[in-house]
Order: structure tokens, then sequence, then C-alpha cells
């Protein structure tokens, strides 16, 4: 249990001793990471094991302990969050091979805090993980580019606030709970809740706000797109794929469980104001992050608001708090970090060669980087949530959870951010990868090696998650029996829906679309031979395209590529002026971040920081 | 190997009735426009001379798309109980049948886009934008009849109106209907909101491209669509059928009314279409859902 | 075309775009512009593909036979398979060209198509000359005046 | 307010123009080069507001470019030809674009098909033809027929002679 | 983020590679005839059109200076093939100006009588290529059966269906057949029933309001002041129309009714054609009655031999798309000295697309160009 924390600490610094030589670094990188999922593939169903530090602190009355333990939530997450940040810290090697070298350290602290995060017991030692988790990505992003430094410090005025929330969260919790456990605290929380209901719902507020924040969630859906813009593309593949998660992991650990025991009275017969504060932040999350995405023209914004959206469907199957909806969510996480990553991999690898992420400067790439190109598609396919990949199971469970509460309003924000999400995708693949290759990038080449592996992988992943979500879902299963829920371990190949006679299984869905290919192969074949001509050669109405001096640059539909729906939106963002209320709190969010960088620079922020904390406790302490 | 021969029996059967209904559909435009029209079997004709013929590609995403276009419907199509038979034994179940339909929308995008053409491009932009038009309609009617019925089997709601006519959910929710078939002549992509073909503005958009078997390919797409789409409805407002052939017969009675309203109306602008769609349809359907859920 | 005569019975239809038509009308006069745009549609259409010329002026100039504009014989540029007289023609002459081509496609006996691939320097050669002109036809007679016009320019 | 056909004759006398009164609803006013501009901004203000369009003549034997502007008045319903003589050799006159806008494409056809500058309009490219190296073709030196006879190998009668 | 539509034509000089160009025409089923517009657009809006004309360019006017006077009847109708008879009586005019002669009444009501149904058969032809844009093929369909009916008539009087090369210096070519006036008139009692049908279809659907209403806006200044003529000026609110302010033909003796409405956009030139259709049956109803007997040509001798003396004539007639003019030079010979034709396309499809075509949908363009008629044969010539 301890040597997954220790090794990647010891592996990062032998590799920054070694850090020129890469013989030493490949090897060692690759060893130590292996190693350590081979021995989180061990620990799966041991979930007795702990390790405890105890201190004699007492705070709140509750007693201060570092503990870290195997639980089978945590397990859950830690191992495909492990396996994905393996994939995208190869890629990333490979991706920084000229430029800089030092990544491979970095990539090993990140893999200890992430493992961190997941494994911590008690909220103090989550709240160090997290803590060291946002200073690491902030470190991260401004390795990216020059200007990133703005964006970075909104990122970390974002952190800043939601640790700041939580840490009173927290302390709120001891002080109610009078224990920093996770599972006890919400035992405890459940059991003091109605009589002290406003302090209960004001920790669990605050800690959602803290986790919100983190996955991006409706009012602070901005950062993702500012941080995935200017961030280096193969640290946001991690952020995008697995770290946005972090917001999801503590909700599934302690606010539906907390929330599921209260008996809240509920509304029209159907949820609890709870569930409809989460269900509600999901859907609009879900809805404006479609969107916005839609009229994005940088793709690695539009990818962020994609994952805004995602982020949403996830809370929509918690919110329905419904055994179905709960695993659809946890599976969500699961799937959208391998889809994410597979997605944003490739957008790296497009980046990586041409240099532009404006997607209307790009073109027809599918004539020089194919493999690349089949990455997207799958990538973009799983992301719709079409069968034989793997984003649809999770979806179909959210959904057939939401149908089966008669949540009918976020049914159908699900739909539409679900069917908008095929608008948007596409447009990438259309912009990106089809259409006229300009000139300019007459000559790239695939990417090499290193950066193509992790993309087969993740293509492998896809479907093979999408084929047989038992990879996924029997882990799963047996996770959430061994914290306690009341389900069935699931078959390899179906999922169970929330409503009558609903069970699917993938893999027939798979090899019926599979008979569906062989009919329509046949016909392909059946029909005469065809030829391929050169891109240039199109239809324009019988003018020579050249005499008017029109090339391929200026043949590609792109930009603005869903003008008209725009125009049907414009009133409306203009009415409730979303975009420029969230503009001024970016404004002033920038502001602060100023004063903030400010006081780092003359080296007070630490004495700032550390005062504030003490403040904080003391008026806590005092309120309680 | 009897599940294979289904899963062909069934595939070539789609295909058949929906080229039939194609023919049909166009002799009965030509009357309406006092013409004579094509005979009833031109449907064939067309698309047997299409696949005989040579072919244009761009590259081979153009030939990966158009078979994923068709596959996708034609898997979609195993899905549909056909008067209470499915070619494989499944949960027939509506969201799985609405997502997989997309495969094949996805494919044909995907082949169009590839060709590099911007007439084409805008097509599918406008097919796509038009899909979040109709699909949240059609949805939220789809969403009544199942919180009625508590399942998302096609088969158990076709089943559940078995008896008389008076059974039926088109009688039961008429509103419900309205609205669907409001939404399915989007999904069928019949005027007036046949915005992403609209051969006047913009040269048949996503057809622009497709020449010979590509042609064919999505001619054979449209009709297995065709059928697909009128299924669904057959299975869901008019209690599916106990034989085949009333079945086909319901079938085609619904897709008569598409190709009525197809005949006497110009096509919306994009924008307006999507609008339309979110208002009108989109009330009805709300309002049936109310009506059901409270 | 129209409602009463109706193509569309035996199967013949408009379509919108060159890589979806089987033959092409070139429905009269062809001017020299035209006839550019023309070319890059007919190469544009795939194979097995079949001309019909429409009208007089496409088989000798018709009434245009002197204008510097329009050319005389289509036949010259690109392979035309079958061809109706008239100015216009009758539409009783079009679908009877129209039922005259199939039979003939069924046959075997129209593959115009086919010639342009063989000769093809020949059309080329043709179709340049008319098209990339690269010194004044009636240069060589006024000369002087040539050098006036440019010289606006 | 309507003016009279002779009225319009008178003022126009008046300002020293010859003026021909052709038919009921038609004059024709000889302008010269110098004095266009003026009297057609003079002809837009006692209300001929409709330019029906520019065309020349060439009169071969006399050395002269004839343009002829038309010029019609929904108010006084009467029409008028202003005609201005340039020489053939120098063919240049000052635009009208700034007057009427639609003259931009009546320049650019005489441009094209008479080679008649006109001096102020940013754009004369060619509007009908494409890659025309002869002289000018509506010129009465330019004969068609031989032009077509040697590109387009045509042949008199369709081919029966 | 895409910028709100206002901004566009500011990317469009920003960023060169926002920007692509599509291709509208000549090959393109939303253009009638040969024509085209390079249309630079960013989404799906229009920054920049570059209009492609000329490809349609026979060198008419060339042409007729190497023909005889009365060749040239052969030729002028095919400047514009919707809509013939205009130009045949606008040539004639101009002859019959220059050589002074005043031709018999009779003939001046059959011109006008074939003038009007060719009027109709455009007006048909207009409408139903409008409702063609708009992806409406019913009434295109069934406007195009009606006009063959109108056709017949035409190859009945002068042997020609399209071309009917019938007026002539001096007169028409010939008298009217017996029942031949019955039959229009039958006909002319079918298109009022079918006009009922039109408006169901057409003019009263809800979608062609709500796609052509505000499309193309024309105010009644700029009407006049970019030389629009025809329905589309009347359309503007201007009460203009050549038949009434410069009478020629049989038109003096008339009372045309102008229409005129005030809207200015392309749903007010859609009903001002179906207003003026309607008053077109009831001018021919008009002329039939009022049609006296006589001679219908002078004697000029022999027509291939005809000289006209020296001379110059500007004739214009009011077609369906506006003010047709024949400007006619003699030198007194055999042939004509020039001949200069205004095409009443020209400025609705040069100059007004390229005030309106910026800042429109690719969706509205053939719409556009339906409602205006522009007819790009006689932008050619």
């Amino acid at each position: 249990m301890v040597e997954i924390f220790i090794i990647p600490l010891v592996t990062a610094f032998l590799l920054a001793i070694f850090i020129r030589n890469k013989k030493v670094v490949w090897p060692l990188f690759l060893i130590s990471n292996l190693y350590i999922l081979l021995k989180l593939w061990t620990l799966f169903g041991k979930w007795e094991i702990e390790k405890t530090i105890y201190t004699n602190y007492e705070l709140f009355g509750a007693k201060l302990s570092f503990t870290l333990s195997n639980n089978p939530l945590g397990w859950y997450f830690a191992f495909f969050s492990a396996v994905i940040t393996l994939v995208i810290s190869v890629f990333s090697l490979g991706f920084n091979q000229k430029t800089k070298e030092n990544v491979a350290p970095i990539w090993m602290l990140i893999i200890f805090s992430n493992l961190g995060i997941f494994f911590a017991a008690d909220w103090i030692t989550f709240f160090m993980m997290w803590e060291l988790m946002g200073w690491t990505s902030f470190f991260a992003i401004t390795n990216g580019r020059d200007k990133a430094l703005n964006e970075a410090k909104y990122y970390l005025v974002l952190s800043l606030l939601g640790a700041s929330s939580m840490l009173i969260g927290i302390i709120l919790l001891g002080a109610l709970t009078g224990s920093f456990e996770i599972f006890a605290s919400a035992y405890g929380l459940v059991q003091v809740f109605y009589s002290e209901k406003a302090l209960s719902i004001a920790a669990i507020m605050l800690l959602l706000f803290a986790f919100f924040i983190k996955s991006a969630i409706f009012p602070f859906y901005m950062w993702p797109s500012k941080v995935y813009a200017v961030g280096p593309e193969d640290y946001i593949t991690f952020m995008s794929s697995v770290m946005i998660k972090y917001g999801i992991y503590p909700i599934a650990m302690f606010i539906v469980p907390v929330v599921g025991s209260l008996d809240l009275p509920k509304i029209l017969n159907t949820a609890n104001w709870i569930q409809y504060f989460v269900g509600y932040l999901g859907a609009i999350s879900a809805v404006l992050g479609t969107i916005l995405a839609i009229f994005q023209t940088d793709m690695k914004k539009l990818f962020a608001y994609s994952s805004v959206a995602n982020m949403g469907y996830i809370l929509l199957g918690f919110a329905s708090m419904n055994i179905v909806g709960f695993e659809g969510a946890l599976f969500h996480a699961v799937n959208h970090m391998v889809l994410k990553a597979a997605i944003f991999l490739t957008l790296a690898a497009v980046i990586f060669r041409t240099g532009e992420s404006e997607m209307h400067k790009l073109g027809g790439l599918v004539y020089r980087m194919p493999i690349t190109f089949l990455t997207f598609l799958l990538g973009i396919i799983a992301a719709a949530g079409i069968p034989p990949l793997n984003g649809f199971g999770s979806k179909w469970m959210i959904i057939q959870a939401l149908m089966s509460q008669k949540m009918i309003i976020f049914a159908i924000a699900m739909i539409f951010a679900s069917t908008g999400a095929f608008m948007y995708l596409f447009r990438a693949l259309a912009s990106i990868f089809l259409g006229q290759l300009p000139d300019r990038f007459k000559d790239i080449k695939e990417v090499p090696l290193t950066m193509l592996i992790p993309m087969i992988i993740m293509m492998i992943g896809m479907l093979l998650i999408g084929v047989v979500p038992g990879v996924v879902m029997k882990p799963l299963t047996t996770a959430l029996r061994a914290v306690g829920y009341n389900v069935n371990i699931a078959s390899w190949t179906s999922l169970e829906g929330a409503l009558k006679n609903s069970t699917i299984d993938l893999t027939l869905v798979f090899l019926i679309f599979l008979g569906g290919f062989v009919i329509s192969a046949i016909m392909y074949i059946l029909g005469n031979k065809s030829e391929t001509v050169p891109q240039e050669d199109n239809y324009t109405g019988g003018e020579y395209p050249e005499e008017w001096g029109v090339n391929a640059d200026r043949f590609n539909y792109s930009y603005s590529f869903y003008q008209p729906f725009k125009e049907m939106f414009e009133p409306l963002l203009e009415k409730i002026s979303i975009d420029e209320f969230f503009a001024s709190i970016g404004r002033n969010f920038e502001y602060m971040s100023a004063t903030v960088q400010g006081l780092f620079r003359r080296g007070e922020g630490a004495v700032l920081l550390f005062s504030i904390g003490v403040l904080l406790l003391i008026l806590g302490g005092w309120i309680i | 190997m009897i599940e294979i021969l289904r899963v062909f029996l069934f595939g070539f059967f789609a295909i058949f009735i929906g080229l039939f209904f194609m023919g049909i559909g166009r002799k009965i435009i030509a009357r309406i426009q006092l013409r004579l029209g094509p005979p009833f079997y031109q449907a064939f004709l067309d698309v047997g001379k299409l696949f005989s013929r040579k072919s244009i590609t761009h590259n081979f995403v153009m030939d990966l798309g158009m078979v994923m276009s068709l596959a996708g419907l034609v898997a979609t199509m195993l899905f549909v109980p056909i008067a209470g038979h499915t070619a494989i034994k499944t949960s027939s179940n509506l969201i799985v049948i609405m997502y997989l339909m997309a495969i094949g929308y996805l494919g044909m995008a995907m082949a169009v886009a590839a060709s590099g053409n911007p007439n084409a491009t805008i097509g599918v932009s406008r097919a796509l934008t038009m899909m979040l038009g109709y699909e949240v309609p059609f949805f939220t009617v789809m969403l009544g009849l199942i919180i009625i019925n508590g399942t998302s089997s096609l088969e158990l709601i076709a089943n559940s109106q078995a008896g008389s006519i008076l059974n039926w959910n088109m009688i039961k929710f008429p509103l419900g209907f309205i609205a669907a078939e409001i939404a399915l002549q989007a999904m069928m992509g019949e005027k007036p909101f046949d915005a992403m073909i609209a051969p006047a503005e913009i040269a048949s958009g996503p057809m622009v491209e497709l020449s010979g078997k590509y042609l064919g390919l999505a001619f054979l797409t449209h009709a297995v669509s065709i059928f697909v789409e009128t299924a669904i409805i057959v299975n869901l407002f008019m209690g599916g059928a106990s034989n085949i052939f009333t079945f086909v017969l319901k079938q085609f009675e619904i897709y008569l009314i598409t190709v009525i309203i197809e005949a006497v109306f110009p096509r919306f602008k994009i924008e307006q279409a999507v609008k339309f769609l979110w208002t009108v349809p989109m009330s009805i359907a709300l309002l049936q859902l109310v009506l059901i859920v409270f | 075309m129209t409602s009463r005569w109706d193509v569309e019975r035996f199967g013949i239809g408009p379509m919108a775009t060159p890589r979806q038509a089987d033959v092409l009308l070139v429905t009269g006069y062809v001017s020299l512009k035209t006839l550019k745009r023309i070319i890059r549609t007919y190469e544009q259409m795939p194979e097995p593909k079949w001309v019909l010329a429409f009208g007089s002026c496409t088989v000798n100039g018709g009434i245009y036979w002197d204008s510097y504009n329009t050319i005389t014989n289509l036949a010259e540029y690109i392979p035309v398979d079958i061809t109706v007289s008239g100015c216009m023609p009758r539409p009783e002459a079009v679908m009877d060209a129209l039922q005259t081509l199939m039979k003939m496609i069924q046959s075997g006996e129209a593959g115009a198509y086919k010639k342009y691939k063989e000769n093809y320097e020949y059309y080329k050669a043709n179709q340049d000359r008319v098209l990339r002109k690269t010194y004044p036809i009636l240069g060589e007679k006024l000369i002087q005046n040539e050098e006036a016009a440019t010289s606006i320019e | 307010m309507k003016l009279s056909k002779e009225e319009i004759i008178d003022l126009l006398k008046q300002r020293g123009l010859e003026v021909n009164d052709l038919y009921p609803t038609q004059i024709s006013v000889i302008v010269n080069k110098e004095n266009l501009i003026n009297h057609l901004v003079y002809l837009k203000s006692i209300g001929f507001d409709h330019l029906s369009f520019i065309n020349a003549v060439d009169f071969i034997d006399e050395g002269e470019f004839e343009l002829v502007y038309h010029v019609w008045s929904y108010t006084n319903k009467v029409h008028v030809l202003n005609k201005v003589r340039i020489d053939r050799n120098d063919p240049k006159i000052p635009t009208i674009v700034d007057l009427w806008e639609q003259a931009q494409f009546y320049e650019q056809e005489v441009h094209e098909f008479f080679g008649i500058v006109f001096e102020g309009n940013k754009d004369l490219s060619p509007l009908f033809l494409e890659n025309w190296l002869d002289i000018p073709p509506l010129r009465k030196d330019f004969d068609t027929r031989e032009f077509s006879i040697r590109l387009f190998d045509a042949k008199p009668n369709g081919g029966d002679r | 983020m895409d910028a709100p539509s206002y901004m566009l034509t500011k990317i469009a000089e920003k960023d060169d590679l926002a920007v692509y160009e599509l291709f509208f025409g000549p090959n393109h089923p939303g253009m009638h005839g040969n024509f085209g517009y390079v249309l630079e657009m960013i989404g799906t809006e229009i920054v920049k059109v570059r209009p492609n004309a000329g490809q349609l360019h026979r060198g008419f006017e060339k042409l007729m200076e190497q023909k005889l006077w009365v060749q040239n009847i052969a030729l002028v109708p095919r400047i514009c093939v919707v809509d013939p008879d205009p130009n045949e009586v606008a040539y004639c005019t101009a002859i019959e100006k220059i050589m002074g002669i005043e031709i018999p009444d009779r003939a001046k009501f059959i011109r006008t009588i074939t003038l009007e149904m060719s009027r109709l058969t455009s007006f048909l032809m207009g409408m139903g290529a409008l409702g063609a844009a708009l992806g409406l093929y019913t009434p295109m369909y069934i406007m195009t059966a009606d006009r063959d009916l109108i056709l017949d008539l035409f190859e009945w009087l002068t042997g020609g269906r399209i071309y009917h090369i019938f007026n002539i210096p001096g007169g028409v070519r010939n008298d009217l057949p017996e029942g031949w006036v019955d039959r229009l008139n039958k006909v002319l009692d079918h298109l009022e029933k079918r006009l009922i049908e039109y408006d169901k279809i057409l003019f009263e659907n809800p979608i062609v309001h709500k796609r052509l209403k505000g499309l193309g806006y024309v105010s009644k200044e700029d009407a006049v002041r970019f030389g629009l003529t025809g329905p589309n000026l009347r359309a503007s609110g201007n009460p203009y129309d050549v038949r009434v302010d410069d009478p020629y033909a049989a038109y003096a003796y008339l009372d045309v009714k102008v229409i005129i409405q005030e809207g200015g956009d392309a749903l007010t030139r859609a009903v001002q054609v179906r207003i003026e259709f309607e008053e077109t049956i009831k001018l021919i109803r008009q002329a039939l009655k009022l049609m006296p007997e006589g001679e219908v040509r002078l004697n000029l001798g022999n027509l291939a031999m005809l000289k006209v003396p020296k001379g110059e004539a500007y004739a214009k007639v009011e077609s369906s798309k506006g003010e047709f003019g024949y400007y006619v030079v003699s030198d007194g010979g055999m042939k004509p000295y020039r001949v200069a034709v205004r095409g009443p396309s020209l400025p609705a499809g040069l100059l007004l697309a390229q005030k309106h075509l910026p800042k429109m949908k690719i969706d509205d363009v053939a719409a556009w160009m339906g409602s205006l008629a522009i007819c790009p044969p006689d932008i050619d010539k």
C-alpha cells in the first residue's frame, strides 16, 4: 500500500538526477509505472488495507490523523486514472522529446498525488493531496506558453477559492461530527443533520462548491476553456481526462451517500431539493457547455466545453439518486477519462505537427495523419455516445435512470446536450481532418511512434470498453458492493437499465452493427469500382477555382460552422448576457489574481495564506 | 447460422420496402404536380444504374463513411420490431435505436465532408442543426410514452396497445402523435424541413460530390431510414401489427402523410425550421408529457 | 421537361451536380466562356457519360454562326452522342432524342466518352485553340489598332 | 413640378446646347465632352432620374465615337438622348458613376466593346469576354465573320456553300 | 469563439482563412440561366460577391449590324427566351419611328395581345421559378403546364412556340386565325380559376411569407436611383409604367391600371407579379373587346429590301421584367448601322447583387434572384 506512494517519489528523484540520459529515463519511468499498476491490480479486493499516522492533535474535538486506505471507490478511480495517466505520460515524453526533457519527474509527482487523492481516507490527507495537485498543475500550465501565466493565475485563484471553501467545509464537518475520516464524518453528518440543519447544509454546500470548481460545473465552467487554450497540450490532456474527475470522486464518496441516507421531503414525489439543486447545475452545465462548445473556433476550447457538458451528465447521474444513475455516472467518469484522453492526445498530435489550434486554419489532415484521424474519429464517436464505443453505455444508463425517476426536464436536457454533442464533435472532425488540405500542410507527416502507441492504446481501450463494458462495470459493481450498495455484479457484456425489460447487450449491439456493416459492405463491393480523384477536383458550378484565386485554403467551410444556429442563440445570449457576466467575473478574478501575484512576488504570500488559514480556524472555532 | 440469415433477410427486406416506398412517393408527388410521374419501380432502376456506374471518390474516408452510413441504418433496422419480430432477440431499446441511427448520419456526414466541398459541409452543418431541432421534441414525445409504460422497449410499448384501435397511442395521446408526426417530417428530411438538401441553395448539399455507387448507398440509406422511421412511429403510436402486411400498410400510411406534406410546402430556412420545431411540436409534446406525468 | 411532357415518366430527371449526372444536355449556343465551363463539367462527370447537344447552334453555330463569341461545332471540343435540330427544338424532339439515346446506350452504340479518352490530344488542342489564345486572331491585318487597344488597357 | 417637352427643349437651348426634337417623347441633345457631367447633373436636377443605359456608336468614317446617355424622366415623361462625340484615336471621357451607380456596368461594357476609357472609373475589367486579345469587337473595323471563320472554322450557311 | 454575425466583414479583412468561396453558378440548380456569382463567404453569410456575367454573350449587337433589317427580327427574340415578344415589338417600333410610319390599329391591338400573352408566360415562369427557389416545385409544374396552353395559342397564331417572329415593321405577319379568340378566352378563364390555386399554394403559404418577408428590401428612392424598372420598381411604390408613361402599340387606347405596392421586399415583389398577372388577363380581355377590324400591316413592299432612312430612335417596351429598350441607328442602308439593347435585368443582376448579397445568407440567394426576376441573357446579350 505504502510502496505505491514511495516509489513515485523515489523515481521522481532519480529521474531528476538522470534527466539528461534518455537510456535511463525511459526504462526507469516505464518500470516504476508498470510496477505501480501491477501493485494497484493486486490491491483489488483487499479493501481492508489501511495505513494511518496518528497525531495527538485535536481540532474542534476531532482527532487529527493521516490515513491512507484502499477504499473500493478510490481503487476504482485510482486504477483507471493511473492507467490513463501512464498512457498520457508516455505520450508526453514523446511530445516533449525535442524541447524539454524534464517532464518525467513532474509526471511522477503527478502520479503520486493522483493516487494520494483517491486513497486518502481522511479529509486532511485529501486536502493536502488536493492542494499538491492544484499547485503542480499551476506550474505545469505556466510551463506551456508565455501568455499562459494570466490564465494560470485565473485557474489558481479559482483553485484557492475552492481550497479555502473546502477547508472551511472540512473544519465545519470536523466540528459537527468529531471526525475527519471520510466515512466516519459521513455517518456522523447523517446523525447530526436534523439537529444542526443549517450548519450541515452549509458544510455540504461548501464542499460541493470546492468540488464544482474542480469539475467545472456550471457557475465555474469558464476555467477549462481558458486554461486548455494556453496550457501545454500534453498536460491539459491529463487535466481534461483525469483531473477534472477529482471533483466527481468525493461527490460519489461523500455527498451521494449522505444525501441518499437523509430523508428530505420530496418535491412532486420525485426528488428532494438537493437532488434538484445538483441536477439543475448538471443540466445547465450540460446544455450550456454544449451550446458554447458549438460556437468555439479553437479546438482545445471546444473540447474544454465538451468536458463541462460531460461533467454535467455525470452530475445528472448523481442527481437521479438511482443506483443505475449512480453506476452510470461513475461508469461515465471512466469512459470520459478514456475518450477525452484519446481526443486530446490527437489534438496534441495535430498541434505538434501543425502548430495551429484554430480549427478553420486546419483541414484535410486525414490525407497526412490517418492514424491520428482514426483515433480522433473513434474518440468523437465515443464522445457522441454512439453504440459500438464506450461513451454510449454510461450515457444510456444515466438517461434510463432519469427516465425511471421521471425527471423529465433533466432527461430532455440530457438529450439536448448529447444531440448537440454531434454538432460540435462533427465540426471538429470536419474542420481538422476532413475537407481540403491547405498547401501549407502539404508535407507534414504522421507523428512518431512514441506518440502513436498511446493513441492506439486509447483506441483499443475505447473499443474494448464499448463492446465489453464488463471491463469497467465488473470492478465498479464489485467496489460498490464492497462499499455497501445493493447492486448485482455486472456481466461482461450487458448493462442493466432502470426500466422494465431494458437490459442491453452491448456485445450484441456491436455484432448487429457488424452485421449491418457486412450488408452495407456487400452493397459497396457489388457496385462498380471507383476512381480516386485529387482533392482539388471538386464541384464548383463549372468554374475553375484557380482562375478566381481560390486555393485549398479558401475552399474550406469551417469558420462559423453553425452560424444559423448561433444567430438563434445570439439574442438569448445577449439578453441574459451570460458571457458578459462571466467576463466581468473573469476580469474581477484577474484583478484578484494580480493582487495575489503581487503578494507572492514580494514573498508575503505564504504568510498571508497562513494568516488567513489561522484566522479562519479561529473564526470557525468561535462560531461553534 | 439462422440468425445470420435473419439479419440478411431483415436488412434486404428493409431496403426493398424503403425503395418501394420511395418509388410510390415519387409517383404520388408527380400526380399532385399534374404529371404522369415515373413508374413505381423507378427507384430500383435508379439504384441499379447507380451501382453499375463508375464512381468518383476523394479518399478512403468517403468509402468508409458511406459504408458506415448504410451500416448504421441497417443495424438500427435490425433493432426495430417489425410486426413483433426482430432480427435478433434484443430488448429493442428506444434509446439504443435513436443512437444507432446517429451512426448512419455521422457516417454520411463524414463521407461528404471528406469530399472537401463547402456545399456539402454546409449541408452537413444544416443536417446536424436540424437533428438537434427534431430530436428534442421527438424524444419528449417518446419520454411520455416511456414513462407511462415504464419501459423503453419498443416492443413492449407496441404490445401494450394490442386489442382494439382505441388502445392505440395515436388515439390515446393525439397531441403526442401530432408532435411526433411533425418531428418525423424533419427526421426524414422532407419539406418543409429539407434545408440540408436544398438544391437551389447549396446544390443538393451533402450529395454534391457523391457519384455512382456512393449516391446509390445514399439512396439505400434514405430508403432504410424511411423504413426505420415509419416503423418506429407505427410501433409507438399504431400498436405495431400482427402480421407483416398490415405493418407495411401502416408504415405506408405514415409515409403517405409525409409525402403529401412534402408536395405542398416550400422549405424553411434552417434557423426558421429549428425555431419552429422548438416551438410548435415541442410545446405540443411538452403539453402531452405534462398530461401524462401529472 | 415541362409537366405536359414530363420526362420523369421515363425515369429522367435533372440532377444538381455533374457528379450525379449521366447525360450532359448542352441547350443551345455555346459561348466561349460557357465552353470552358462545359468542359470542366464534362470532365467531372463519372463514366459512362453521354452528351446530348440541343439545337442547331451546337451543330453548326445556327443563327449565331458568325458571332465572335460562340463556337460553331460543339463536337470539336467534346464528343457528342446525339444532336437535336431546331432552334429551339420542340419538346417532342427532345424526348425522342432522349429515348433514342436510351436505345443507343442499350445497344452499346453510344460510347462517345471513350472517344474523348482516346483522342484526348485532339480535343485538348481544339479547346486550347479557342480558349487559350495567345495572339489576336485578326492580328496581322490590324496590328496597329491592336496596339492601340492594348495601350488603352 | 412637371415640365413639358417644349419647356425642356427651351431650358436646354438656354444652356447653349443643340437640341433636336425627335419623337413625341424623345429629344436628343448634343453635348461636348467637357460639358457632359455638368449637363447630366442639370438634367438630374430637373427630374431626369432614370439612366436607361449608355451605349456607343462607332462612326468610323468620321473618326469619332458617339456615346449616347439615355436618360428618362418619370415626372416629365421625356426621354433624352445625350450624345457626346469623342475622338476615335483617343477615346476618353469622364465617368458618371458618381451620378448613377449602375453606370459602372454600362461603362464597363462600353469599355470592353469599344475600348473607350472612362476616366475616374476604378474598375474597367472585362465583364463579358474572357481572354480577348483582338480589338474591341463592336468597333466597325472588327470583322466578326472573318473572326468566326478563322477561329471556329465556321462555315456560312451551315457549310452548304 | 465564433464572432457575432455583424462582425463578419471585419473578420474577413483580418483573417483571410476564415473566408471561403462558393461558386453559385453557372452550373447550379438555383441559377436560372448561364450566369454566376462567386461568393466570398464566412459561415453561411456572404461578405463579398463577384458577378460572373457574359457566359451568354453572343454578340447580338454586332450580329445585327451584319444582317438585313428584317432578318434581325429572327434574332431579337432570342435575347430573352422567357419573354420574347417585347424585343420584337421594341425593335419594330424603333424602325417604324425612324421611318415615320403609323401601323394600322388592328395590328396595334394584336401586338398588344401578343405582348400581354408573352407577359403571362413570363410571369408564370417567374412565379414558378420563385417557388422552385424556395423548394416548392408543385406550383412550378402546374404553372409550366398552364404556360403550355398559352404557348399552344402562340403556335397556332405564329407557328412558333417560343420564338414567334410575328411582329414585323409595319404591323404583324398575319391576322388572328378563326376561333383563336375563343380559345384564348377559354385559356384566360382557366388561368383565372387557377389563380385561386396559386394563391393557396404559393402566395398564401405561411412559409413563403416567412422566407420572403424583408428579403432584399429596396426603398422607393433606391429603386429609381439604381435604375430598376417594371414590377420591381412598382413594388417599391413608384407608379411608373412604360405602357402608361410612353404608350406604344395599343396601350394608348386601353385603360392600363398601374399597380403599386409599398413594401419593396421580395414578398411584395412576388405579390406584385401575382397582381399584375391578374391585371394582364383583364387587359387582354379589354384589348379583345376594343379590337377594331381592318388591316394588320402596312404594305412596305418587299421587306427583305427594306431600307430605313437615316435617323435614330429609342423604343422602349414594358416587358415582364421591366424596360426593354432598343436604340437603333440607321445610315439609310439595307442593314442597321447600330442596334443597342437595354436589358431590364442588368441593374438588379449586377448592381443590386453587389449591394444586397453581402450580409445575406446563402439560403436566400436563389429566392432573391427569383423575386427580382433576373434574366441573365438580357444582361449578356
